[in-house]
């Protein structure tokens, strides 16, 4: 295992302090329990948002804190859902008294842990509400699953839902906003490689040179099925398909277009990808006005790539182009 | 037999052993079907619990659960924390100021326990959970049996989760490569009561 | 190779399609000859910052093109120095009549096709000036090499001098100012892992299970010497220590800290190493006041990170915290 | 001997199949000490030469340098692209109008392209560059030996960089690591030299 850590019990506590001191006019990070919060936060008459999980996906979700984003974030060890009680604390730190909403990536544990959270902050008096995220068409939705995960989905509405609740909109707005986004928004994903989790020391599984794991999800678990490595044009068709097929997005659709490294892509390699995409969408009618190419909902050091495709309405396209200062994500005043 | 919150104390002691022992191999459970950290999520987990037991007597078996519960709540993380945690604090209420439980408290605490795992987790019997295990077991002490046939019982529902689909968890987004595995949570469950029936 | 890639040899082409897609409210992308100018260009009045290099090192300089920035960027093939034609096309397209600075990595192939582009556009009226970056203390700088390589302070002399350029500075001040931050900003840098040149198909070199490339360039060429893989803390301090001692910095000195990923690192990484590199400087007696931590300047999907620090004046200082709104660096208004 | 452009032209168009086969040798020569890529910058750039030789025929020595030139510098990239296309912009100034060269007059607009090579790369004799091989071949000329004679000792001149270390490009951060291999410039150098002598 070739990472750039002391040990493996300790790399969560000690990116939160490197974050800390980096972005120390942006955020502030709490210890014990571990969650970070904006620097002006609570920010009285605002909804605040919270979010949470496992680490290993940076920037999500630290890195989306700040003004017009999240109120607040909580860590928990690489991949493992954070606790309720850091929940809780970021809960109340952030409170504005209009409201919390709490956005949850569909995992038993993520949803669980947060559904125990709203519990115990609803008993101090605040008013709580959560939104589950699952747009991975890779996953079956079906009475027999957990349901879909929460994918990329999660990073657009953070960003889209943040952008109007800075703009003043009442929390049962931004909840059905929420619920809008998740509604909206599609997700498939690509490994051409497994990642290392600090504590397992080895990848979380074996791909062949000339393979690709088709379908992962963001915790280096397999996916639906292994094949051989295809050209980028062809990986872009291959996500896109299911993507569009799914929601199912239609001609004259407007777009947004996320294309999103998972930790160990170069960049060149992304904007091959995202050429591409925009292309298939293109090719079915859809006009793309809003778009986003990075490495923002990682899996530690997997190569791959997944997309999001979201179906625009005017308030998404608004809260998506209002100011966003963040440490990974930044636009406007 | 009436059990005050020391004695009870031991059950949560042999746990911690236990998952401290174990650890690896739950955790290869994990990564056969899961993420492969379910052996040190409760390792983690119980190790503080007992810390805490170390720090202060519990006067009560319910506070002693309400310890644990809320303990496991706020360490263990992933799926199993919360539902771990909830099965203690639902334990905790159904033991009520009771300075000691005898066997059919016990089980009526157990039984609660189970019913709180299964309303915050959702799953039904042959889900291939955690609820596989506890299920026959509380079963046998339904029917009047000892706590040692109920950990059996357990271990038997673990067993029969092998070969069987998971419609809950992570494990639920493997389809059919879960067969031939058997569920993590499960054999936690079952290592969780044969504690019991050791301690008590 | 697993590469998001359709060919090798259009790598370069279609990553240029894919940065138009995602960013045409940003740059232009001109082709034959390949450059990337903002959208806006050329803005009259106003001093032009013309970049390049080979690709592979995204975003920059690709991503840096935009307000407050660079005006342009010529991207050859990948590692390999664009041509005087891309420097000289690009150079025309963004004059605004009063000078135009070229920002030059110190490669011997950067360096000659910069010094024909600029003899060409003086030729065509156009006032260039160059400034060459060098700033990689790796390399002894002596009469028998080529010199030190230009890595990290070029980013940040991209975004000190398009700073203060976007302000009204005249051309003499920028030049100026980005001599003085190549002479105040030394580097370093290290590989966990080699990186794979598309064309080549294979490992720039070898590295085994244990060991580290330690005085790494960015075009994944072998390093000063090859050791054993250190703790972050360790490889921290091995990076900070001959950085700090060259220039010399001194206690009191008021810095800028860059932890750079060189593409295959997590972003979670960066954050422990950051961590380690702040309390160095502190350790020290160096104030940090302006601090960036991402993958800016990197090598393919090399592992590893490399650290720039500049000793910041106040000109330097307000041309960091002045605005910049291009693909990969955003802030203020 | 005179050459007018057509018989000149010759000398390029082998040289784009030299260097054509010759590619991965020079490329893996580049790898050793460098960035692995001269091979490829040289076939890249001398096939969009000869491409151009095909479009339009030129007519004096001094526009197909002045094509070969500008091609080369427009195609090639790296440190190698320049410094060929200064070589061959110098020499078509040398070459004037006249419709054909002459062995002296070669010889002079090869000596041009010499000089403009140092006075671009500013490279001494004995830095381990194409100088290295170029020197030795236009004293060759200087001295009235023929183009022949020139071109092996360019060979030499390129066999004699395995030795030493590098002072110029990127193989001076190498250090004492460059000894042993030959320089990549100086090797096609030569070859260029080798392809005249041939055409001529
Ligand atoms: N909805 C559920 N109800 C009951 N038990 C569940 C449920 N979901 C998961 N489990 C149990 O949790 C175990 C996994 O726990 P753990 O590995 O600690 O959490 P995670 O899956 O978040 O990594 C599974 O083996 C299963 O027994
Ligand atoms: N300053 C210089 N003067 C003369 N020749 C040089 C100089 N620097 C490099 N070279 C020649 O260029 C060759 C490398 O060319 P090439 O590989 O195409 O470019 P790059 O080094 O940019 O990849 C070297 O082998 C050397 O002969
Ligand atoms: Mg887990
Ligand atoms: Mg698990
Ligand atoms: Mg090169
Ligand atoms: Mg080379």
């Amino acid at each position: 295992m070739k990472k750039l850590i002391n040990a493996p019990e300790h790399v969560v506590a000690e990116a939160l302090e490197g974050m800390a001191f980096a972005h120390a006019d942006l955020i502030r990070v709490n210890r014990d329990p571990d969650f970070i919060a904006r620097a002006d936060a609570p920010v009285r008459g605002k909804v605040a948002l919270v979010s949470g999980g496992g680490s290993g996906h940076e920037p999500m979700h630290g890195g989306f804190v700040g003004r017009g984003m999240l109120d607040a974030a909580c860590p928990g060890a690489v991949f493992t859902s954070p606790t309720p009680d850091q929940m809780l604390e970021a809960t109340k730190a952030v409170d504005g008294g209009v409201g919390v909403l709490h956005i949850v990536k569909n995992y038993t544990g993520d949803v669980l842990n947060f559904e125990m959270a709203a519990d115990l902050a609803r008993e101090e008096g605040i008013d709580v509400h959560a939104v589950v995220i699952d747009d991975d068409v890779a996953v079956k939705d079906s009475l027999y699953t957990a349901g879909r995960r929460g994918v990329g989905a999660t990073v657009l509405a953070e960003k889209i839902c943040g952008g109007m609740a800075e703009a003043g909109a009442p929390v049962d707005h931004v909840v059905d906003l929420c619920r809008a986004v998740n509604g909206a928004a599609r997700s498939m994903g690509l490994a051409l490689t497994p990642c290392t989790v600090p504590h397992a020391g080895k990848p979380s599984f074996d791909l062949a040179e000339d393979e690709m794991e088709f379908g992962i999800g963001i915790h280096g678990e397999p996916g639906r099925r292994r094949m051989k490595l295809e050209p980028a044009d062809r990986i872009a068709e291959m996500l896109m398909e299911p993507i569009l097929e799914d929601l199912p997005f239609r001609r004259g659709d407007d777009i947004l277009l996320f294309v999103n490294g998972m930790g160990g892509t170069p960049l060149i390699e992304l904007y091959v990808v995202y050429r591409a995409a925009e292309a298939i969408a293109a090719k079915h009618g859809l006009a793309v006005s809003c778009r986003l190419v990075g490495s923002y909902m990682t899996s530690l050091d997997m190569a791959g790539v997944s997309i999001t495709a979201l179906r625009l309405d005017d308030t998404m396209r608004k809260g998506w182009d209002a100011p966003v200062i963040t440490p990974a994500l930044r636009w406007g005043g | 037999m009436a059990r005050d919150a020391t004695a009870l104390a031991l059950w949560l002691r042999h746990a911690n052993a236990m998952f401290a022992n174990e650890q690896a191999a739950l955790n290869a459970l994990d990564a056969a079907i899961g993420d492969g950290d379910h052996g040190a999520n409760l390792a983690r987990g119980f190790a503080k619990v007992v810390t805490k037991l170390d720090e202060a007597t519990q006067a009560t078996p319910a506070a002693l659960f309400k310890l644990a519960g809320m303990t496991l709540i706020g360490t263990v993380g992933g799926a199993s924390g919360p539902l771990y945690g909830t099965f203690f604090l639902e334990a905790a209420k159904a033991a009520g100021d009771a300075a000691t439980l005898d066997d059919a408290a016990l089980a009526a605490c157990l039984r609660a326990g189970l019913a709180g795992v299964r309303a915050r987790g959702k799953a039904e019997p042959g889900d291939k959970t955690m609820v596989d295990a506890l299920i026959p077991a509380i079963a046998v002490l339904d029917g009047g049996g000892s706590l040692a046939k109920a950990a059996e019982a357990a271990r038997d529902g673990a067993e029969a989760t092998k070969p069987i689909v998971a419609r809950k968890g992570r494990a639920s987004y493997l389809g059919e490569r879960a067969i031939g595995h058997v569920d993590p949570g499960a054999t936690s469950s079952a290592m969780l009561l044969a504690c019991l029936a050791e301690a008590s």
